[in-house]
């Protein structure tokens, strides 16, 4: 087969955020392969930059859907660090709370994504009705099911009740054994293993080299996790360890991902057992000192970090957001060559990748690292441009 | 857990390439010319062990433009290197070389803020759409968006 | 039989009314078995039937440089050969049109479905459809070879080449799922493959590309095209059940011939209701391998317990002969 | 409802229309909370396909769209071309606040706030992101507006009466009446 080009997205079933790729491949192996994520720029760093502290919150929270609390908490940690004030022990615990239940739901979603990128539609619906009882207690918590708007500077907007707690309890029963049961089943199902063993393996020195980051990067060794190497919230109390992994490949990643929603979940029912008593949230001037804050938090993607600089305006003077998904791309292009079409949906979902995000990159192509990038308007004139009359599948 | 990078022992290896200062318990800020980065880095990877780059940030103070490589590594520490770069012609040599992932990252720098970055395998358009004009960078403090020029995206009128 | 009753064999009762009202009846149940088995409610009753006449009912939109005849007739072909292979099959005892060898007719029309998929792959110019078209031959290749192995085993066992005499002849003595496990194994493996449903369904990955050969049928030709499918599932359930459960013929005669035909009739639907569960289980509880993997399983395993299975029956002849 | 003045086989086809609305999702630069949103749909609790409704991954097979987020300048070439691919008769629903008006990143220099600027748009779903539940009612909506139009035969009598202009895509005429 001559050497053919395929636009995968940003419109594909497989995907369900917009990326493109523009795969050439011969016969079923992949050549090269360019991936364009910038369909989702929204321009939020410029509008960062005209909001005051509080109405840039919720703006934030709607970087991502499933994200949403990670880039709100990175965000107000930050601004707390540079106006030098101790937000109380109760909102550190609630926020540490919300923060676990939204690793846990976004890891049981990727579950059921990935196994519906190769066909396994039944594990798809089971994660994701267990997910509507973490959906529910967020609700319970934060009163809505995704974008949860519990964060402000310097504290949390709505407290936890004792009713509350005990409902999020029972919760947790039953998820307990819903999560053992998906371990047994991930480990014991033949069909999982043929398709993710062994598929975009990278070893631990690729997975630094390329700039792997969380779940991506622990599946290959790398021992990093901005929760233990700087602990922010409540992570330094509570006792829980870091899942890491030898296999490196989608196989690995998978159990890298079970292991952390077990950990997760001690964690949210530690934090709720000793919930400390007290206010939940502190006064806070109108205006930040003049500073430099490099804000790094665990998503359940991987590192997200914000690099905020304020000059003493109750606005930001700069905020650089770099995101999970982000630093996950250079792997996946370069894990991707040689591998089979069909793999590219499972190892793109192996990152879990967040587009709304990311909105930033495109990558260079596989040969050795070099970008040899072809851009949309080279594929209309070589691909898919000329065989219809502008009906073409984009 | 090896313990963190102390003050002294960051400034003893890049004693000739740049003042180093404490910003806090885990963050120590270098500042060098455009010039040193390179180098700077090649030693911060090879010396003090730097294996993962996590991002670099750009930041239009107005006058200058500023750049922050920021990295860490097993000793858990987070080294910033900054650089100035003139407003009239920003340019700095690449370091998508020594770490692969920088390739990303001054590709949208580049987009957005217009600092060239000599010697970077591809620098095409990454996060703004086709038509966006090319002299146009929306994260500059001077840029408006002004009406006339036309950004892309199709009205539903225009068909 | 004369004329008119052949005329109304065919037309109506176990003939085409009958097999498009069933294939509607057996998509149903298939969504619905699936759907229950993933905690969901699943479709209504009617559901298949307005998909049908949805699909029926909307524009046709022929991408540019399209051969639009061609595009028209493919489903059409499919759909004649699919009906075709389906008069052949005993439903309510043996089929009045049998004859020596419609066993090796039924399967040879029932691969016409998977070429014509390809031609429409190939004809509507689209990369993924053409991927899809090419990806439904080649997991023909795999899948064909055992699939027929499976089937034809009976037919040496039963020492004739007609559907309907294998069925007779499994009256007389065992069902052949129990004589040859093996086959009824391959055949079942065989069917789910070629019916292109999940562990199998690699030519239309939705999560791959799109959705293969049939990303750019629209309108009546999507339609025609998934009736064809549908009856080709009521075909081929009709197929393993007559050569392996012994269609719809009893071990012991009855007398009436109207109870026969009501029983045998009944036989037939409790078989391929069967059949159908099996297949939906298995769609349910498998996800969808590469091709390459395919080809590894198909041709490593497959192909050699069919082999195995043919030594079996030979010797089992010159036995039986033998005894 | 005027006297059914149509044929048996248009009524038949209109009532299949009702029975059976396929769906498509086209994420137009969205933070993909709606598109969780419109897939837990899809999930045992609030299971659509008892409606009949099925998400299909090519527009080629699709009755409404689905269109997620404030449509970015990148994506709106992409939402026009993929809203002609679809075959008549074809219906929109914009999602949540960003489908509206851009919701909380209205005039954002990348962003052409909502979906109303590339294509005509029939349901609008309120809400950031709006719940599984409020998400079907919006079907529901359509699929009545479906019914009035079929009545009607076409949009038409819908663009007269809010005055608003005729789509100026592909009319419908090629509906066979």
């Amino acid at each position: 087969m001559p050497e053919v080009h395929i636009p995968i997205g940003p419109q594909h079933p497989a995907l369900k955020e917009p990326v493109n790729f523009k795969v050439v491949v011969d016969g079923e192996k992949i050549v090269s392969l360019d991936l364009d994520i910038s369909y989702n720029h929204r321009g939020i760093e410029k509008a960062a930059e005209k909001r005051d502290f509080i109405k840039v919150v919720p703006l934030l929270a709607r970087v991502c859907g499933i994200c949403s609390h990670s880039h709100t908490t990175t965000f107000v940690k930050g601004i707390e660090e540079a106006m030098k004030i101790e937000i109380p022990e109760r909102a550190q615990y609630i926020r540490t709370i919300i923060a676990e239940l939204e690793r846990m739901h976004s890891h049981l979603l990727w579950l059921g994504v990935a196994a519906h990128e190769i066909g396994f539609n039944t594990l798809f619906m089971w994660t994701w009705r267990d997910r509507e009882t973490i959906q529910d207690m967020l609700e319970e918590m934060t009163g809505n099911r995704v974008v949860y708007g519990i964060n402000e500077v310097g504290g949390v907007r709505r407290d936890l009740t004792p009713s509350q707690i005990q409902a999020a309890f029972n919760h947790l029963l039953k998820l307990e054994d819903r999560f053992s049961k998906y371990g047994e089943m991930v480990k014991s199902d033949q069909n999982l293993q043929i398709r993710f063993r062994g598929v975009g393996k990278f070893t631990r020195e690729e997975a630094l080299k390329y700039g792997t980051v969380g779940p991506t990067a622990r599946a290959s060794g790398v021992d990093y996790d901005i929760r233990r190497d700087e602990p922010y919230l409540a992570y330094a109390e509570v006792p829980w360890k870091v899942i890491t992994d030898t296999h490196g490949d989608v196989w690995g990643r998978t159990l890298v991902r079970l292991g952390e929603m077990h950990e997760s979940l001690k964690i949210v029912r530690y934090c709720l057992e000793n919930l400390p008593a007290g206010p939940i949230s502190v006064p806070v001037p109108k205006t930040a000192p003049p500073s430099e804050i490099l804000s790094r938090y665990e998503a359940p993607r991987g590192e997200l970090v914000h690099f905020i600089r304020t000059n003493n305006t109750d606005k930001v003077e700069r905020l650089d957001i770099r995101t999970p998904t982000m630093a996950n791309w250079t792997s996946v292009a370069v894990s991707l060559v040689n591998q089979n079409i069909a793999d590219i949906p499972v190892i793109v979902a192996a990152i879990d990748p967040c587009l709304s995000c990311t909105s930033r990159i495109t990558v260079l192509n596989g040969r050795g690292g070099k970008a040899g990038v072809m851009t949309w308007d080279d594929l209309r004139k070589r691909g898919c441009g000329k065989n219809n009359k502008g009906r073409s599948v984009s | 857990m090896t313990g963190h990078l102390t003050l002294d022992t960051v400034r003893e290896t890049m004693e000739g390439l740049g003042t180093a200062e404490q910003v806090n318990k885990f963050r120590i800020r270098i500042r060098t010319t455009p010039e040193r980065i390179p180098r700077a880095l090649l030693i911060a990877q090879s010396i003090l062990k730097c294996d993962h780059l996590i991002t670099i940030s750009a930041v239009d103070n107005g006058t200058t433009f500023e750049l922050l490589y920021h990295l860490t590594g097993p000793h858990r520490s987070v080294l910033s290197f900054t650089i100035e770069l003139p407003r009239d012609k920003p340019e700095v040599h690449t370091v998508s070389d020594i770490l692969p992932p920088a390739g990303i990252y001054e590709r949208q720098i580049h987009d957005l803020l217009g600092i060239g970055f000599a010697g970077h395998p591809d620098l095409k358009r990454i996060i703004l759409n086709e038509d966006w004009p090319a002299d146009e960078f929306p994260m500059r403090k001077d840029w408006k968006p002004d009406p006339k020029t036309f950004y892309g995206g199709i009205r539903k009128e225009v068909v | 039989m004369n004329a008119l009753l052949l005329a109304f064999y065919i037309l109506v009762f176990p003939g085409f009314l009958f097999l498009i009202l069933y294939s509607f009846f057996l998509e149903y149940l298939d969504r619905k078995i699936a759907a229950r088995m993933q905690h969901r409610v699943g479709p209504p009753f009617v559901q298949p039937f307005a998909d049908f006449i949805k699909t029926l009912a909307k524009e046709v939109i022929d991408p540019k440089g399209v051969d639009r005849k061609a595009l028209d007739a493919a489903p059409l072909i499919a759909m004649a050969a699919v009906m075709t292979a389906y008069l052949y099959v005993p439903i309510i005892g043996r089929s009045p049109l049998a004859f020596q060898g419609d066993l090796v007719v039924v399967l040879y029309l029932l691969t016409l479905p998977t070429i014509i998929l390809f031609v429409v792959g190939w004809l509507s110019r689209n990369i993924f459809a053409t991927m899809g078209g090419v990806r439904a031959v080649t997991q023909m290749f795999i899948y064909e070879v055992p699939f027929f192995l499976a089937l034809i085993t009976p037919a040496m066992m039963a020492g004739s080449w007609s559907i309907s005499d294998i069925v007779t002849w499994q009256q007389q003595n065992m069902w052949f799922a129990v004589l040859q496990p093996i086959g009824f194994i391959i055949a079942l493996i065989g069917l789910q493959a070629k019916l292109e449903r999940t562990p199998f369904d690699i030519p239309e990955a939705e999560t791959e590309i799109v959705a293969g050969p049939w990303t750019e049928l629209t309108g009546r030709r999507l339609a025609l095209m998934h009736l064809t499918i549908d009856m080709a599932m009521v075909t081929g359930c009709a197929l393993v059940a007559a050569v392996f459960l012994g269609g719809p013929l009893t071990p012991w005669v009855i007398t009436p011939g109207w109870l026969a035909v009501i029983v045998g009739f009944l036989l037939f639907l409790a078989k391929t209701l069967f059949i159908l569960l099996i297949l939906a289980t298995i769609k349910v509880a498998t996800g969808r391998i590469r091709i390459d993997q395919l080809n590894d399983i198909g041709w490593k395993y497959l192909a050699s317990a069919a082999l195995i299975q043919i030594g079996i029956v030979l010797m089992m002849n010159y036995l039986w002969v033998g005894a | 409802m005027t006297a059914d003045s149509r044929t048996m086989s248009t009524r038949l086809a209109d009532w299949a229309r009702l029975k059976s609305p396929w769906v498509t999702v086209f994420n137009s630069g969205a933070c993909n909370a709606c598109d969780i949103e419109v897939i837990a749909c899809l999930m045992p609790i609030f299971d659509v396909e008892r409606f009949g409704i099925l998400a299909k991954g090519s527009p080629r097979h699709a009755d409404i769209l689905i269109v997620t987020g404030p449509v970015t300048l990148k994506q709106s070439t992409r939402l026009r071309r993929i809203w002609e691919q679809m075959p008549e008769p074809k219906y929109v629903i914009a999602m949540g606040a960003c489908g509206a008006s851009g919701g909380v990143f209205h005039d954002l220099y990348h962003v052409m706030n909502g979906v109303e600027s590339t294509i005509p748009v029939d349901v609008w779903v309120a809400g950031c992101p709006p719940r599984p539940d409020e998400i079907i009612n919006a079907v529901v909506t359509c699929l009545n507006l479906m019914k009035e139009d079929l009545a009607r035969g076409g949009k038409e009598w819908r663009q007269k009466k809010t005055g608003e202009a005729p789509a100026s895509g592909p009319d419908s005429a090629g509906v066979p009446a």
